[in-house]
């Protein structure tokens, strides 16, 4: 039934695909998903000053209708596991954003016993933004690289390539 | 109440388990009895020229060298507006103290912490858990002699420095 | 009049043929891929524990009961309402009005009572005093704690 | 068959398949809901009769009262969702021949009383006036009674459901 | 819509009328659906989020179109290509069920609205009632949503909504009596006509418990609505995302179109109930012309409504559910009753209605308007951001 | 009843003045700094001197002296040196820092003799990829820097070293403050603060 | 799970059923990775048992391998929301040990530093009370107040959050040029702000019904569960480490402790617990006066070598920080490496009450709870 | 009965189904809530006879007034039915209606 990845590429398509990505990069829903001190900057960067809503991003509560999650933290071994919980219960497409040293590679913390170094050993991840925390323009940017991810994919247009959400398992 | 004043009234009640005023640089203490330790700090509280009614800090500290797990109650009273240290050893292979918690509702949670971390075993206590780390963590990290494990649930612990690769610019 | 009634029923079913549609053009190009991970229920990360089948609190229901009577007087009263004003253009309001506030009246004996009774408060202990009322045995144990509490607010 | 025919067929059809999902569904919050469906069939049966005021009611009071209590019930008595539909009492098989045969005898009984007579006047006025003025003036007495009814009913269920709570 | 459809039947006299009534509806419908309600829902939440983050301090999204413009149809084509997951503990058929319920007792409350004095879909003898009626709809699928998602986030929301909406009926019903009684009659179009253009002949100012009225009309509305400070059963601090925690995409949003929806719904009532509805002075004969500014009007008039719940909802916290329960019940349920008796009374007393009383209503609301400027002249003046630097702007 | 009433007043009034400091933020300029693309000038023009975005090093005047990589408490640096045997001259050979793993505190830039390795006001590093987040400042071994006794005179060298001594004259140093701070030099820089501090007086 | 009594023939007696909630580790108001395990009927809740160490991040431990200097930036992760208190506590515990004096200017220096923190701090944490009531925009305003603290601070030491300003003897950087007057026209925008706080949130009746007599802690509790800072001020208790043992040069400067008065409900209720925190930014705004005014000249930081080796012992270190008395225990062992490091933190103490403050209150007042103990969870779990 | 026009044999048909389709749900449901349903279809069937009725035969509103009564009833027979139904769940634990007459004294 679904048209996905199903159409030879036509200019006609390739152009339903770049309407549809740039629906999809308008309205990046992410997941409120603070741990640690990056979720402060987080929060930030909806906020007044940063304001995410400028782009259509806006926070959500539950992983059902997030686009993206946005790792904004320290990622420890006991919370290792609920964080693939709840990205495995994201609808595709889905996207993760490491934020922060934490959540990259587990920056200052790798010293600890508790943290797991980084969070692509448990989820994929898209964009590392790396600061600590990074200030909100930092995230900012971070976002606008992965609009420019998004911007790339293929929807209906038949390709090789499988899809980001496949790719990345 | 200065130190020595506490330690002179808490000998004459309580007798050997009580040892002297234990000086290190900066900071005073009393060194007690493990398994009697809940009675003092009943006593500590309930004088009235103590009115210890707050314990301000519970921290234990291994010392290997000597064989011990040292855990510290700090007391303030908030009538007298006074401190007081007070510590005990335990023995590091079967470290047991009993507990203060009814004594003082907040050693409830210290004392979880301190098990956590160091193993020690507070006897008596109404939920002696783990607090910070997960119920499946092996080991007590805050020992001098503790190893990291490798991994856990299948998240290794250890990250390659990317320092260490090779050049890929 | 029943043409405009069949207004209601296409309405209806427009509402559902928009949904329908939308379900439709988001199958053609949603992907989907149903995973046994991604199936489980949301629970804030932790894996759920038994169903959420299960009983819910009666406060619910007997708000739910009171509501059936009042939702019942509202309908009764809508008829009186409407043809108010015609009595009174015809002279008649005084004995319409002294109907609908006998009418009324004899409801508020009811939400008199009920407020009385305390039927309308959630918990009767949240807002004038701190401790809960034990809704079962399980909780007397628990209150003792915040009564204690409560005590020494006013020692 | 003019639109109007359509328009009760379809109603009917819609009042008679709810009642037999009220019926026959395994599930009682199945029941529950083809009981919505049955309602809205039959509002909309009153409506063909010109009765909208009470149509309105219906859907207002049924599927907005009624039907939410009787969600809450079942909501709030989770466990014995899945009832069968044997009953040691009266079995399926009976019950259903029961009714059948109830449903021969009544009709039996309305064609044989050749009562039906040619359809009046639809009232051009709304239905609401003319209950609102029998309320106000024929029925004075019924509409204040309802009152003291209803009264009696939020006291008496009010304290029947309390009792569980008081213990 | 009856008499143009008649006119165009007469026009075809050898198909059946029937044929082109139906056709004409469904016409009409679709026309109704596709090309207002969804777009002013979607509309309203591009509006909505614009006038939160001024209230907040900031712009809101002006990226996605002229001023972001189009960033509702970006939310909604991107939750078209969400996938749709179906939890594996739900139970499926009325989990699928539930928003369709939802968004079809929304749709069907726009029968009756009066967008003009001949633009209505279906003036039905018993509007305001069919209104009332019909919006238990919406229970029944919140109950459904809530109780098949098997969640209980879901379920204590579904509840609370459901307990929220049916508790509010009752005052929302008492509300609507005394503009019932001062039009005697339930049509919308009967309630609007009952009214003028001119403030002084709106019900809102016949007497004060017709304002009262009015006050509670709206306030119920939005708890109706699960609009904050009433939005307990989405509430995001406690309860995740309430009823609608577990669905995902397209049928998530099918949520919020009924919300939004609704708000402008609300709007609509409060001005036909009691602002005089789409009442334009008769400026010209052209029928085109005052259908246009009617509908104009009532557009704004409405949208001004919805403007103030989103302005309420940028303010205020969020009642307890103990709270909204003794507020419904213990405050406007008998200020509602009381009310119903005292509009009732000043009919019977003044059964012509007395200008005087209009004009001391006008003047105090007039009054509360000034009052309210003045609070916000002095808020500003305490508080003149305009003072203070920002980044980018003089640094080095 | 009075409380009955006092609460129905309590709500209004304390809503309707809520209402009214909301509706005062519709005369108020929005606080957004529109990041990207919207902005009078480039936000890492507009951060403040002392900001610690990415680390950045001057080879031309890193003396080789590793005091960074050991002041850097979660070794995020790593630097190589070698000595060249003919010239008797350190060689930089690599000097990388890892800056997905960097904390940003500045401890490496303290110890640093001649500000060689300091913090910029660079923040905009996401990438999709961790490996490009290694700085790799040296391509080809380059030699030490080596401070000469009478000061600096290589023309080439003297502005960065310059902007490095600045650097390091902006940490506090213990016995003698650097420079007394000078109460003139705000308005200097922005003329307008000043003057809305004494505006800003209520 | 449910609850069943039984009749002696065996038959159940009705009881609404126990519903298990989880609420957290990510929930919107959780503040952080915060779990709490709910076990409610219906809307009220039998208990809420708090489960913490989602972000135990071993902060102690790494102490015992950072060595002091490099364990500052760490600080700053415990309490990331005021890290400028935390710094200073860490400082002042290592300068006790090594016998470090701070020069004057470098105290005044801290104490800005740290009475701005404060009011950051109190503002996400007013802010998050609102927004956790249901009225967000409080909160972005506070957020954008943040925002002018945070300009302030980044320019003071560089960083927006994480600011590792102080050093061991003092302070790493002095006051840039031109920051006393930023901070003056700070304060004179600050101080109308918190009163349209006031307008806007805390005299809200909504607001007010919802906090007042919510989760009681009388002066008792308080002190037993050795609940800090705002949290036992609110319940009567005036005791503010900065007055009553005080540090650095607080004894110089003229300021109130607010406590909880009741004025809604009873003393010691979430609404005593949120206004206590208003009124501590109107104080910590009067001590940034006084120290702007009163700042000396001088050296902001004391010659320390770069291999701090302090001698052995140990000290407790307590520090007013934004969540009340932080009690540091350090101990050194004579190396560059802190042989033990403990902190007891004020989330901490706060987060053992919620158990027992949780019983028959509802889902929603759980969440006004966590908020108006205005808990951090690294606080909590380090 | 003809096809052509609906009278008012054709509503009593519709009426007569519901009644039965009620009195079997009624009979068959263990569940009371399910019977309770079942209680309220009847009820609906008689609605649709009195309107009917009503219609075809006066032009009054008697019909219709004793519909609005019939649905008043109904509201009340179901909320205290169900507040029943709950009295008796909260002996039992199970609306079994069959276990009743077991349980009696
Ligand atoms: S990257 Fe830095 S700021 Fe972010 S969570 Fe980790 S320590 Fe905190
Ligand atoms: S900024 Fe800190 S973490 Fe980064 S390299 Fe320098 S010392 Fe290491
Ligand atoms: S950057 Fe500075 S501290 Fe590091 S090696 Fe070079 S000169 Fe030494």
């Amino acid at each position: 039934m679904s048209l996905l990845n199903t159409v030879p590429e036509m200019v006609l398509t390739t152009k339903v695909d770049q309407l549809l990505n740039w629906t999809r990069k308008s309205s990046l829903w992410y997941m409120l998903f603070g741990l640690a001190c990056c979720a402060i900057e987080m929060m930030q960067t909806g906020g007044p000053r940063a304001d995410l809503d400028r782009f259509g991003m806006a926070p959500r509560a539950t992983p059902r209708v997030s686009d993206l999650m946005i790792v904004a933290g320290t990622l420890t071994l006991k919370m290792a596991l609920r964080t693939k919980v709840l990205y495995e219960q994201m609808p595709d497409p889905k996207y993760v954003l490491s934020m922060g040293s934490c959540s990259n590679c587990g920056g200052l913390f790798q010293l600890a016993y508790s943290v797991c170094d980084g969070v692509d050993k448990v989820i994929p991840v898209d964009v590392y933004v790396p600061g600590c925390p990074p200030r909100p323009e930092a995230l900012t940017e971070g976002l606008m690289l992965l609009q420019k991810k998004m911007m790339q994919e293929r929807w209906l247009v038949r390709e090789p390539r499988p899809r980001a959400g496949a790719a990345r398992a | 109440m200065n130190t020595a004043a506490i330690q002179q009234l808490l000998h004459e009640r309580f007798g050997s388990g009580v040892g002297p005023v234990e000086s290190a640089r900066l900071s005073d203490a009393v060194e007690v009895d493990p398994l009697s330790v809940d009675e003092i700090a009943l006593f500590l509280r309930d004088q009235p020229d103590l009115a210890f009614d707050c314990l301000n800090n519970l921290s234990g500290t291994d010392r290997p060298a000597r064989g011990k797990i040292q855990v510290t109650y700090e007391l303030f009273s908030y009538v007298h507006r006074h401190a007081f240290v007070l510590k005990v050893d335990a023995r590091r292979d079967r470290p047991q103290v009993k507990t203060v918690e009814n004594v003082w509702p907040a050693a409830n949670w210290l004392e979880r912490e301190v098990y956590d971390l160091l193993g020690v075993v507070f006897l008596g206590h109404s939920d002696l858990r783990r607090l910070l780390l997960p119920d499946d963590w092996i080991g007590y990290p805050l020992r001098k002699d503790y190893v990291e494990a490798p991994e856990y649930h299948g998240i290794s612990t250890v990250r390659e420095s990317i320092l260490a690769l090779p050049e890929r610019r | 009049m029943q043409f405009d009634y069949a207004n209601v029923l296409v309405f209806l079913g427009l509402g559902a043929f928009l949904c329908a549609l939308m379900m439709y053009l988001g199958a053609l190009l949603r992907p989907a891929n149903p995973e046994r991970a991604k199936l489980t229920t949301y629970e804030c990360g932790i894996e759920v524990e038994g169903s959420s089948w299960i009983n819910f609190n009666i406060r619910f229901y007997v708000v739910a009961l009171v509501f059936v009577i009042f939702d019942v007087e509202v309908a009764f009263v809508y008829p009186v309402v409407t043809v108010f004003k015609q009595w009174v253009a015809d002279g008649h309001g005084l004995f319409a009005l002294s109907e609908i506030v006998l009418f009324i009246a004899i409801l508020v004996c009811g939400l008199v009572y009920v407020w009385c009774k305390g039927d309308l408060d959630w918990m009767k202990a949240v807002t004038p005093s701190p401790v809960p009322a034990p809704s079962s045995a399980s909780t007397a144990r628990g209150v003792a704690p915040v009564a204690q509490g409560r005590a020494d607010v006013a020692a | 068959m003019t639109a109007a025919d359509a328009m009760f067929l379809a109603l009917a059809a819609t009042a008679v398949i709810g009642a037999a999902g009220v019926a026959f569904s395994r599930h009682i919050l199945y029941s529950a809901l083809s009981l919505m469906v049955a309602l809205f069939g039959v509002a909309g049966l009153f409506v063909t009769l010109s009765a909208d005021f009470v149509a309105g009611v219906q859907v207002l009071i049924y599927v907005g009262g009624v039907l939410v209590i009787t969600l809450f019930a079942v909501m709030l008595t989770q466990g014995i969702q899945n009832v069968e539909v044997s009953n040691r009492a009266v079995g399926s098989v009976a019950a259903g021949l029961l009714t059948a045969g109830l449903f021969v005898v009544l009709l039996r009984a309305m064609s044989s009383a050749q009562w039906v007579k040619p359809p009046a006047d639809v009232p051009t006025q709304t239905s609401t006036y003319g209950i609102g003025n029998a309320l106000l003036g024929q029925y004075v007495l019924p509409f204040e009674v309802a009152s003291l009814v209803l009264l009696a009913v939020l006291v008496g269920a009010v304290v029947l459901t309390r009792k569980e709570t008081a213990e | 819509m009856r008499a143009y459809l008649d006119a165009v039947a007469a026009g075809y006299p050898s198909t059946s009328p029937a044929l082109v009534y139906l056709l004409g509806m469904l016409a009409f419908g679709a026309l109704v659906v596709f090309v207002f309600i969804l777009p002013v829902a979607g509309i309203t939440s591009w509006v909505e989020r614009r006038v939160w983050a001024r209230i907040q301090s900031r712009i809101g999204p002006n990226r996605v179109g002229p001023g972001g413009f189009l960033q509702w149809l970006a939310d909604g084509l991107k939750n078209l290509l969400k996938e749709d997951v179906i939890p594996a503990a739900v139970d499926v058929p009325m989990f699928r069920l539930a928003p369709y319920v939802v968004v079809a007792g929304f749709c069907a409350a726009f029968v009756a609205l009066p967008f003009a004095g001949s633009l209505i879909i279906a003036d039905l003898n018993i509007g305001i009632l069919y209104i009332s009626a019909i919006t238990s709809l919406v229970v029944i699928g919140i109950l459904m949503a809530g109780w098949s998602s098997n969640n209980k986030w879901s379920m204590l929301g579904g509840i609370r909504s459901a307990t929220q909406i049916i508790c509010y009926e009752i005052p929302v019903g008492l509300s609507i009596f005394p503009a019932v009684l001062l039009s005697g009659t339930l049509s919308m179009q009967g309630i609007v006509a009952a009214q003028g253009w001119a403030p002084t002949s709106w019900h809102m100012f016949h007497s004060p418990f017709a304002f009262v009225a009015f006050v509670m009309f709206f306030v119920g509305a939005l708890a109706e609505g699960n609009r904050t400070p009433f939005d307990l059963p989405e509430a995001d601090s406690e309860l995740v995302a309430g009823f609608a925690t577990e669905y995902s995409g397209m049928r998530s949003l099918l949520f919020f179109l009924a919300e939004w929806g609704n708000l402008y719904v609300i709007g609509v009532l409060v001005s036909t109930l009691f602002m005089g509805g789409w009442q334009v002075p008769h400026f010209t004969d052209n029928a085109v012309v005052l259908t246009v500014a009617q509908f104009a009007t009532m557009f704004l008039k409405a949208y001004f409504w919805v403007f103030v719940a989103m302005w309420v909802r940028a303010t205020l916290p969020r009642v307890r559910v103990d709270q909204f329960m003794t507020l419904c019940w213990k405050y406007m349920v008998p200020i509602g009753l009381v009310n119903v008796i005292g509009a009732a009374t000043v009919m019977v007393l003044l059964p012509d209605g007395s200008i005087v009383l209009r004009l001391i209503m006008v003047t105090v609301a007039v009054a509360i308007l000034v009052q309210f400027a003045r609070r916000v002249l002095f808020h500003l003046h305490r508080a003149d951001y305009g003072r203070l630097g920002r980044i980018g702007e003089g640094a080095a | 009843m009075s409380a009955y009433v006092g609460n129905i007043v309590d709500s209004v009034t304390s809503i309707f003045d809520g209402m009214a400091v909301t509706f005062s933020h519709f005369f108020r300029r929005p606080y957004t700094v529109q990041y990207p693309d919207r902005m009078p000038v480039r936000v890492q023009d507009a951060l403040p001197y002392r900001y610690r975005g990415f680390l950045e090093v001057d080879l031309e005047i890193c003396t080789g002296c590793l005091a960074c990589e050991r002041a850097c408490p979660i070794d995020c640096i790593a630097i190589d040196v070698l000595k060249n045997k003919e010239t008797k001259q350190n060689l930089l050979v690599r000097f990388d820092i890892d800056l997905a793993k960097c904390m940003y505190c500045g401890l490496c830039s303290e110890p640093c003799p001649t500000g060689s390795i300091h913090h910029t006001r660079e923040f905009e590093g996401a990438d999709y990829s961790l490996e490009s987040m290694v700085r790799r400042f040296v391509l080809d071994p380059v030699e030490t820097y080596k401070p000469k006794k009478s000061g600096e005179d290589d023309p080439a060298i003297v502005p960065i070293l310059e902007r490095g001594m600045r650097y390091v004259n902006e940490f506090a140093v213990p016995e003698a403050p650097p420079k007394p701070p000078k109460k003139d030099a705000a308005p200097a820089v922005k003329p307008a603060v000043g003057a809305a501090a004494a505006e800003g007086q209520p | 799970m449910s609850l069943e009594l039984e009749f002696d023939d065996g038959r159940e007696v009705f009881a609404t059923e126990e519903m298990t909630l989880n609420m957290g580790p990510q929930h919107p108001s959780t503040h952080g990775v915060l779990r709490f395990i709910i076990r409610a009927d219906g809307e009220v809740m039998r208990s809420a048992k708090a489960d913490v160490g989602y972000l135990h991040r071993s902060i102690e431990k790494i102490a015992e391998k950072v060595g002091w200097h490099g364990f500052m930036p760490y600080t700053d992760r415990v309490d990331y929301v005021a890290a400028m208190t935390t710094n200073q506590a860490w400082a002042i515990a290592a300068e006790a040990l090594g016998g470090v004096t701070v020069p004057r200017r470098g105290e005044y220096c801290r104490v800005i530093a740290a009475e701005l923190g404060r009011i950051c701090s109190h503002l996400l944490a007013a802010g998050a009370m609102g927004m956790d009531i249901g009225a967000i925009t409080p909160f972005t305003h506070a957020v954008r107040e943040r925002e002018l603290i945070n300009d302030l601070l980044e320019e003071l030491c560089g960083a927006r959050l994480t600011f590792n300003y102080m050093r061991i003897g003092g302070v790493a950087w002095d006051l840039p040029p031109g920051f006393d007057a930023k901070v003056l026209r700070f304060l004179n925008h600050f101080e109308p702000y918190v009163d349209e706080l006031d307008d806007l949130l805390s005299n809200n009746k909504i607001y007010i019904e919802r906090l007042a007599n919510v989760a009681v802690v009388s002066r008792e509790r308080a002190i037993a569960y050795c609940l800090v800072g705002p949290n036992l001020r609110a319940s009567g208790v005036r005791y503010d480490i900065r007055k009553h043992l005080p540090y650095s040069v607080y004894p110089e400067f003229d300021f109130e402790v607010p406590i909880g008065t009741g004025r809604h409900g009873s003393v010691g209720d979430c609404w005593d617990r949120y206004i206590v925190r208003l009124d501590e930014m109107r104080q910590s705004a009067r001590i940034l006066r006084q120290a702007l005014e009163g700042l000396p000249e001088g050296p902001v930081i004391a010659k320390v070598p770069r291999n701090y080796k302090p001698a052995a012992g140990e000290v407790h270190v307590h520090v007013e920080t934004p969540r009340g008395d932080q009690s540091w225990y350090v101990v050194a062992d004579g190396t560059e490496y802190p042989y033990r490091v403990h902190i007891r933190t004020g989330s901490f103490a706060a987060m053992s009450i919620i158990e027992e403050l949780s019983r028959g209150l509802m889902v929603a007042d759980l969440v006004a709870l966590i908020a108006s103990f205005d808990i951090v969870a690294p606080e909590v779990d380090r | 009965m003809s096809m052509t026009t609906v009278g008012l044999a054709h509503y009593l048909v519709v009426s007569v189904v519901l009644l039965c389709l009620g009195l079997y749900c009624v009979l068959t449901r263990r569940n009371a809530i399910g019977v309770l349903m079942g209680i309220e279809l009847i009820l609906n069937s008689a609605g649709i006879n009195f309107v009917a009725v009503s219609r075809y035969g006066s032009a009054g509103f008697d019909g219709q007034v004793f519909a609005v009564f019939i649905i008043m009833l109904a509201a009340a027979e179901s909320a205290i039915g169900l507040a029943v139904v709950l009295g008796i769940y909260r002996r039992m634990r199970a609306i079994d209606t069959s276990r009743l007459t077991t349980l009696q004294g």
